[in-house]
């Protein structure tokens, strides 16, 4: 069997702009990349029936999720010429404008690090056990689907 | 038989977490049949299960003191 | 005749982290987008015919690349429904390792981001006026051709 | 008439910026020919033009104090 580095893509609370900073500036000294890409989600205050999405809180089933997260980044690895990929995904309560979920790829040419960036967030979205329940400005909540 | 249930997003409001004795039964097919007699509100909703960590596509079968979890559809990202 | 209102785009020098990061972290006002997607090109090293590419040095036809930059704002937020969009092009000598392009788009939803992001970049390196040229390690250098 | 030129990239190498007196003539496609015999590098070279700031795609109309750019395929990004 092979070995299995199971990475933890969990942070406590929102992605602040300067962890996605520090994660751009540590690229510096990779000097066969040529680009990178990079998706951030963002919590909407979304309107439903007249109220307001002050936050989404996240949960997930963790074990299951890092597992899952391994092999998606195994067959990325596998199809795509990647220099590395970094996902990073937000757990609790995160409020309309902070970032929730942090996708970055680098490859030697564009083209591969914005397909599979792309890829990427298709499947966390599709295939990742992680729950939102979008909470309102009259503190009820409702939960989220992806579609 | 015992089982460790889990739940999971909007499941876990009306389905807490909870060892749970059940009657002997030998897939997972049975299992949510069960479930869903229990927890009538299940019915009709829209849920995956995962036994000891892995996504339950088609019936598996189920052991005593396994770890069952409970998932709506995911909303990450 | 509608009213043109030419953004620059161009900067002296590496486009730093922490710029980047300030970008990103003047959106979280902005509740209504819920996803941003970036890319950043950066300078690789090269190797040409056993040279190492230590820079590229980047000069524009400054007035045709903003016009031509203008029309295809327009046409893209024409096509997309994006709140925003950001493009930054550095000029003079870029490291390797250095980022030289930076184009950042936010819409409500993921889809129109991400789209709009990469043919942004497919058209910035096919239609403005710029030119990257490549120095070696022993002062040489060679004129970059995008394909 | 005169013109200005302006030149970028590697065909700036050696063909420098320059107001340039040429012999009378009406369109950009002529302007073409005349600089390849000028300069005779550019024969073979991809280059496009532009006129008063404005992509040459099918020859445009020359008249004195014109400025044209001559430009090698863009490298950006």
């Amino acid at each position: 069997m092979s070995e299995k580095k199971i990475r933890n893509i969990f942070i406590e609370g929102a992605i602040s702009p300067s962890f996605i900073a520090d994660s751009i500036a540590g690229h510096s000294s990779k000097t066969t990349i040529g680009g990178h890409s990079i998706f951030m989600g963002q919590v909407r205050n979304d309107e439903v029936d007249g109220k307001l999405v002050t936050a989404i809180e996240y949960t997930a089933y963790e074990d299951l999720a890092l597992e899952k997260m391994h092999e998606i980044r195994e067959e990325i690895f596998a199809r795509y010429p990647l220099h590395c990929m970094h996902v990073h995904h937000s757990l609790g309560n995160i409020k309309t404008g902070e970032i929730c979920l942090f996708v970055f790829t680098s490859a030697a040419h564009r083209k591969p690090a914005i397909d599979a960036c792309t890829e990427i967030v298709e499947r966390i979205k599709a295939e990742l056990p992680i729950w939102g329940k979008e909470i309102f400005d009259n503190k009820t909540h409702q939960w989220k689907e992806n579609k | 038989m015992e089982i460790q249930l889990i739940s999971f997003g909007k499941i876990s409001e009306f389905m807490e977490s909870q060892k749970m004795e059940i009657p002997d039964m030998s897939n997972t097919d049975e299992l949510k049949t069960y479930l869903e007699q229990c927890f009538p509100k299940l019915v009709g909703m829209k849920y995956k299960l995962a036994l000891n960590k892995n996504m339950v596509q088609t019936s598996q079968e189920l052991k005593n003191n396994d770890t069952i979890a409970i998932m709506p559809p995911f909303s990450g990202g």
